[in-house]
């Protein structure tokens, strides 16, 4: 909706530049820091005025953004690697999860402890490019995606406790918050954590970058008020991340505000869960750090898929990631705020049964 | 008076069976479904997979989330089928404006009728889902005056793409009804064209038109629902559907509000229809009673 | 004033125009089509819409020759599950509408779970049927492609089965024919053609069903799971390419109900002898 | 009445009399009546009310004799057929055929029946047609095809047991119709209108060959029809009706016996004429312009 | 040929001559014939090759004069009648109406037309349906409704002008479609089986009134049957087609005038009878049985 007429950058008070920032889902605690930008005015005081689009089944975030319907957008990684090899001309400008927040789940007397012994097993995954460090992590212990049987799970942990998957996909943040959430029919409880195995990526070789925040490469370089908007934009969701550490409960109820579905608990497991993935950033939020990167990379170039596709075949353009942004904004915000969270400690957060 | 409220009692009995069918089969069926080798041919009947009925409807009765002042689900659920019936509705006009203007072109000229019907059959064999990003993506970029494309548009437009062929093919047969001596009266008349349509085509096509409207409004209901999902729309009860879908393994009950919602939602809209069939009886005259 | 009709047409031209009418009935369809190539190719190679977002037609006709294997496979789990719906959802209508024709009181008692059947979104129902007959099997699909083919074949039959006429029936009875007799002698013969209608009504709902469904889990390896992987990762053209696959498998069902209609239609004509 | 020539039969073609009949291909006349309709009401609940479709109806029909009813729109005609052929069941009294209940004649077979509508099942050919209740009274096959064989030949269509009846004229429909009815050799046929939807000519054919095959089969017929010279022509006795409720109002005894040729010459024959006007008023009521026509 | 008597009017009710027609309501009768059609031939290209539906034929019908077409199924009379509406055009010949060519007068609304099926739209009224042809040519509201009223008082159903069709017997549905014919006042009316779908009482109460209606209208009638009876009862001339292909093979001048009522008594005429059997033989060819009725 914007874009074409961006008047001028950050801090100018007068009229606020349109920015039309694209998720990669609904509304969840796993965008809060956004959220929260916009509810506390940060956008604004950087002379911002946001509008975040949430995306359906089929919205591809960072095609939205190379079509130019949006000016930025948050997607994983791996995702958007494969569309710049497919042409999309775009820059990773902060990568704000840090770590991987995806796990294999399976149940604790499965035998499943890692990748290695997904051989053979009904392996669960949404698909919609959210399999990729699945085969990345199995072909980095030598397994072929041939290997395994693939089932696409849909939005529940339902196909997982009803024994049609051995090892199910599942976000930190959220599904695995649904087993949590569910009552054990043996014992009539909730599921605990003792009940499953769980394997995180982010302690295999076929861990990847997960939200980074996306923008047009050509017009980075092209637009200066673009370029200019970018670091504004970039300095109001500092704010609001930070925001998000420090009032998590506050910040839960700012995306059920704003059009989460998920009942309060789960909302606040989100919130929590997502922090941990963001901080601490030792180099700063949003920095990308170059061997998590080229980690990335190179579990996208040796994954390959059921049907013997590839993600990428070549390593990615240099265009692909700028931290020369989010360094501006990092250093134009100062001690303002602490961009670091070195001392970050997550609270608990006791869910309760369907979350509610 | 037992006449009239007879298929009413008839109709509830039938709901009441397929409620007992449910709690029977879930009642004697096998935990893990019927499996004939390895194929699963009756379903599971655990509560994860058939909720009781009972709780399914103490669930709608109860508050959404716990949070304070949480509406009831059925509110909730209702006010968001009634968002979505809004939007339907809007599908199914431009789907059935559409619809008309291609009969009418493919009545009018015959080599239209021959080029398009294979492509209208075709169009409906693409995947919603193959378009949905494109339809707001074209729409996002629409900006008239002041005014600016809003997001339910597009699932409007995805709604009248399904909306628009059984209009388009019912009233293309119905154009094309008429007896060969009304339309050789006009001729007698030295009436046109369009004389012949508004007088004579139009009137005789209603009996084919109000089946083909009625299916439209079904079609725009279940393409709104899927272009709500698919684009994200969040006001809608196609979002309700996939939030508590994904909220259905700690809370089961919860995920049939919707369903259920989506049901009456399409039943709502068939039923205005069936109010426009009571409008126009007059051009039904010719219908069978059976 | 005086100017008498002498119209000397003779009779080959309108022979000619039947000839020409049959040339036209398949170029018309062809044309549109090309003009709608012609119109894709102006988009991507000369208005220059970027290829990324709208492969042009080359593009996906070497995807589609690329991925032929992965596409033919892909095509062919959704065609059987499409086909089992197809199959089921036909056999169920036909076995219901005859209860529902037969009984009257059954015909209200179904009407309303009919009517909600023919109203239900796809989205809605596959997660729950996909718990309820496992994310691992295909049966969850089988039935979403099910109860979008009973419908349509439900309905037509009931229809079918309600077109006898009084003469029919007062024939049967003045023959002293059993309810069965009649049956097969006048009542089934009448539907036929209604419920092969039905069919192939069904045919098309049943492929797209069937396709849809894949979007909301359940095994891999189906044409739908394929066309949201594909464009999830921005494989455009390869996700063209698996929609044209799509239509073609639609396209298939399609093109064989129609057969079979017509040739029920032959087996069983329908226009009241007179 | 008016008429003063006495009927003298034709010297036309060979006259076919009952006695030629092949009587091992056809039941024998039993003894009794065909059909004894005592005291019949027969009563319809409507919307707008009940309807008395038939008041007090008696009505006796003799082996082998031709009867025509006759009457306005809605005086009963069809009703009373039906009633004979157990397709509905009279409100009061009784319906006996060949000394049997309606019902049990119907079970047993004891009459065919032809409609205005041939009502030929599209999907199935001539021969199939005809061949309907044969097969539904489990016949054996050989048995069938030569009785199917023969009928066809009755009704002149053999060179089109292989068509299927939208392939066939009106007429050649109505005659499929008729061989259909007499495929049981039943020894009562009842016909409802059957070449109301024929155009005069064929019409006037068919009445000459249902004569015939009424002839040749000796069977009993009661025929329902709205044309004064159709009755005449083919009927021993003309039954006229009055609407409102149902009644037989007269009933006219045409004279012209079994063995007097149905044939063109018949149509242009003063007697034909004199019984025409003879049901022409017992159908009005009362003798219509007899003053002017006097005159003449 | 075979009447000897001479035709004698009988002394029925008034007779409705066409001298005393209120000229002001109808257009009055222009100079030169009706109808006139010189050396038509009508070829159909159909599956199993052409069809010569109608070949050479010449017809001259006079204003206000009633004639009738009659002939086998198939002879051409509704292809003759639908050139002369010009719904079909004719392979070589001309067709003249009123001295216009046929399209002309089509555009012109001089002839109004009826066939075997009313044709009546059901979503209208008997009001509406009268009032189309109106309609369509932008007759003011107050003007039609005057002359619906008018239409519907001549042909005898004031009294359900707010009915639909499907309210209506056979009998009255047709009599809209003739006042729908009507309508413009044509000086001419093509009916192409008008009644043929009509049982044989009511069908002869509408000759009756159609007869009054063609006299108090002065208009010219082409009148297609294939009854006799109608053709003779009603006509001036009866024109005889036969088939394969059309042509006329004769035409019988019935002597009845205009001055003689069509009511029961004609029906019951000696002369009556003679100009049925005359058009019979026409038909047939020629004088069947002749022999056989002499001898009586
Ligand atoms: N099933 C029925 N229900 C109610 N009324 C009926 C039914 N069948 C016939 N009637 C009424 O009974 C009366 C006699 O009808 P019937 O069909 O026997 O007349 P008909 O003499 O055969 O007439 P037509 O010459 O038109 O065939 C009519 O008033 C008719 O409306
Ligand atoms: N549109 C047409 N195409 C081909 N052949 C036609 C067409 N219309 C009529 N015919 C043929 O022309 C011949 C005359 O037909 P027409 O309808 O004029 O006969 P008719 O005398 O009106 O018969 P009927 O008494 O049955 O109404 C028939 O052989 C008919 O099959
Ligand atoms: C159709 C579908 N797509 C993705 C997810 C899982 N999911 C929910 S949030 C999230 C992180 C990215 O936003 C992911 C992967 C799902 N359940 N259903
Ligand atoms: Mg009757
Ligand atoms: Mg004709």
């Amino acid at each position: 909706a914007c874009g074409d007429s961006d008047d001028g950058g950050g801090g100018g008070d007068g009229d606020l530049t349109e920015v039309t920032l694209q998720l990669q889902w609904l509304p969840q605690a796993q965008f809060a820091g956004y959220y929260a930008a916009v509810e506390q005015g940060f956008f604004e005081e950087e002379g911002l005025e946001v509008e975040i689009v949430p995306s359906g089944g089929d919205i591809v975030p960072q095609d939205a953004l190379a079509a130019g319907d949006a000016d930025y957008a948050i997607a994983w990684v791996p995702k958007v690697l494969g569309s710049i090899e497919g042409g999309a001309n775009l820059t990773n400008v902060a990568q704000i999860f840090q770590r991987s927040g995806t796990l294999q789940v399976s149940w604790a007397d499965s035998g499943i402890e890692s990748v290695a012994d997904f051989e053979g097993q009904r392996i669960g995954s949404w698909g919609f490019g959210n399999e990729w460090e699945i085969f990345a992590a199995m072909a980095a212990e030598g397994l072929d995606s041939e290997s395994v049987e693939i089932v696409t799970q849909d939005f529940n942990m339902n196909a997982f406790l009803s024994g049609d998957i051995d090892a199910a996909q599942a976000m930190t943040y959220n599904e695995y918050a649904q087993l949590l959430e569910t009552v054990n029919p043996d014992t009539g409880e909730l599921y605990q954590p003792e009940d499953f195995n769980v394997i995180s990526y982010e302690d295999t070789e076929g861990a990847m970058l997960q939200d980074a925040i996306w923008a047009d490469t050509e017009r980075l370089e092209s637009d200066e008020e673009y370029a200019e908007t970018t670091v504004a934009f970039l300095k109001a969701v500092i704010k609001g991340w930070a925001f998000a550490r420090d009032n998590v409960e506050e910040a839960a109820q700012i995306t059920v505000d704003a059009g989460s579905a998920w009942p309060p608990t789960h909302e606040l497991w989100m919130a929590n869960e997502v922090n941990k993935l963001i901080w601490p950033a030792e180099n700063g939020i949003g920095v990308i750090d170059e061997a998590a990167w080229q980690q990335t990379v190179d579990g996208a170039l040796s994954a390959v898929n059921e049907q013997g596709q590839n993600l990428i075949t070549e390593e990615p353009p240099e265009t692909a990631y700028d931290n020369t942004y989010i360094e501006q904004a990092i250093e134009e915000l100062g001690d303002e705020v602490d961009t670091t969270g070195a001392d970050y400690e997550p609270i608990e957060v006791e869910l309760t049964e369907g979350g509610n | 008076m037992v006449a009239r409220i007879r298929p009413l009692l008839l109709g509830i009995l039938g709901l009441l069976a397929v409620a007992a069918l449910w709690e029977g089969y879930k009642a004697l069926g096998p935990e893990d479904g019927l499996l004939v080798g390895d194929n699963r041919v009756l379903p599971r009947t655990t509560d994860l997979a058939m909720p009781h009925v009972w709780d399914i409807v103490q669930r709608i009765l109860e508050p959404a989330t716990s949070l304070d002042g949480a509406e009831p689900l059925w509110l909730l659920v209702a006010k968001a089928a009634g968002v979505s019936l809004g939007i339907a509705a809007v599908g199914w006009l431009a789907g059935t404006l559409v619809g008309l203007l291609l009969a009418v072109l493919m009545q009018g000229v015959r080599i239209a009728e021959w080029g398009l019907l294979p492509w209208i059959v075709l169009s409906q064999t693409v995947p919603l889902i193959a378009f949905a990003p494109v339809v707001r993506s074209w729409g996002s970029r629409v900006e008239i005056g002041g005014w600016e494309w809003p997001p339910w548009l597009s699932v409007a437009v995805i709604a009248s793409y399904l909306a628009f062929f059984p209009v388009a093919v019912g009233a293309l047969k119905g154009l094309q009804s008429p007896e060969r001596t009304h339309t050789e009266l006009m001729h007698t008349y030295a009436a046109g064209w369009w004389k012949t349509l508004l007088k004579v085509r139009f009137p005789a096509a209603v009996p084919y038109l109000l089946p083909a409207l009625r299916l439209a409004a079904a079609s725009a209901v279940v393409g709104g629902v899927v272009a709500e999902v698919s684009t994200g729309y969040l006001d809608g009860i196609g979002r309700l559907l996939v939030s508590f879908a994904g909220q259905a393994s700690g809370d089961p009950a919860k995920a049939w509000a919707p369903i259920l919602g989506a049901i009456g939602l399409g039943l709502v809209a068939a039923g205005f229809v069936a109010l426009l069939g009571v409008l126009l009886r007059n051009y039904r005259r010719g219908e069978a009673t059976a | 004033m005086a100017t008498a009709t002498t119209v000397t047409t003779s009779v080959t031209p309108t022979r000619a125009g039947r000839g020409v009418g049959q040339v036209l009935r398949v170029a018309a369809p062809v044309v549109v089509g090309l003009a709608g190539l012609f119109v894709w190719w102006l988009l991507t190679d000369v208005v220059g819409v970027e290829e990324y977002l709208l492969p042009g037609p080359a593009e996906v006709r070497e995807e589609f020759a690329a991925n032929f294997d992965a596409i033919k496979e892909a095509a062919t789990t959704t065609g059987v599950n499409a086909l089992f719906g197809l199959v089921a959802g036909s056999v169920l209508g036909v076995l219901l509408a005859t209860v529902a024709g037969w009984v009257r009181a059954v015909d209200g008692m179904l009407a309303p779970v009919v009517a909600s059947i023919a109203v239900v979104p796809i989205v809605a129902l596959a997660p729950v049927l996909n718990t309820m007959y496992g994310a691992d099997s295909e049966y969850g699909r089988r039935m979403i492609a099910t109860l979008a083919a009973f419908v349509p074949v439900f309905v037509n039959t009931l229809r079918g089965l309600r077109q006898t006429t009084p003469i029919q029936r007062d024939l049967m009875r003045a023959t002293a024919a059993g309810p069965l007799q009649s049956f097969r002698a006048v009542t089934l013969p009448t539907a036929a053609p209604y419920a092969i209608t039905g069919v192939r009504i069904a045919s098309s709902l049943a492929v797209i069903s069937a396709l849809v469904a894949e979007y909301f889990g359940g095994p891999r390896g189906g044409l739908g799971a394929f066309i949201s992987t594909s464009a999830a990762t921005s494989a455009y053209a390869r996700a063209w390419a698996y929609v044209g696959a799509a239509i073609l498998l639609g396209l298939a069902f399609y093109v064989v109900t129609a057969a079979i209609e017509r040739l029920a239609q032959h087996q069983w004509p329908t226009t009241d002898a007179r | 009445m008016t008429g003063t020539e006495e009927m003298t039969p034709t010297e036309g073609p060979a006259v076919n009399s009952r006695d030629s009949l092949d009587s091992s291909a056809f039941d024998t006349a039993p003894a009794g009546d065909a059909v004894r309709v005592t005291g019949v009401d027969k009563v319809f609940a409507a919307k707008g009310g009940a309807v008395e479709a038939l008041s007090g109806i008696d009505l006796t029909v003799g082996p082998g004799e031709f009867v025509s009813l006759i009457g306005p729109s809605g005086c009963g005609k069809s009703t009373l057929m039906r009633l004979v052929a157990d397709l509905d069941q009279p409100t009061a009294g009784t319906v006996e055929v060949f000394g049997k209940s309606a019902a049990q004649a119907r079970r047993d077979q004891d009459y065919g029946i032809a409609f205005q509508q041939a009502g030929l099942l599209p999907w199935r050919t001539v021969a199939g047609n005809i061949a309907l209740p044969l097969e539904l009274h489990r016949v054996g096959k050989a048995e069938r095809k030569e009785r199917v064989a023969e009928l066809a030949e009755l009704v002149g269509l053999e060179a089109f047991v292989d068509r299927h009846p939208d392939q066939l004229s009106g007429g050649m429909q109505q005659r499929v119709a008729i061989a259909r009815a007499l495929a049981e050799r039943p020894r009562l046929l009842l016909m409802d209108e059957p070449f109301g939807a024929l155009d005069e000519m064929t019409r006037e054919r068919m009445q000459s060959e249902l004569a015939r095959i009424a002839g040749e089969t000796g069977a009993a017929v009661v025929f329902v029809t709205h044309s004064i010279p159709e009755a005449v022509f083919l009927s021993d006795r003309v039954v006229v009706m009055s609407p409102r409720p149902g009644r037989v109002s007269g009933i006219v005894t045409t004279g012209i016996p079994r063995s007097v040729a149905r044939d063109e010459a018949l149509r242009e024959a003063s007697v034909f004429f004199e019984k025409v006007t003879e049901v022409r008023e017992a159908l009005h009521g009362a003798p219509v312009a007899k003053a002017a026509r006097e005159q003449r």
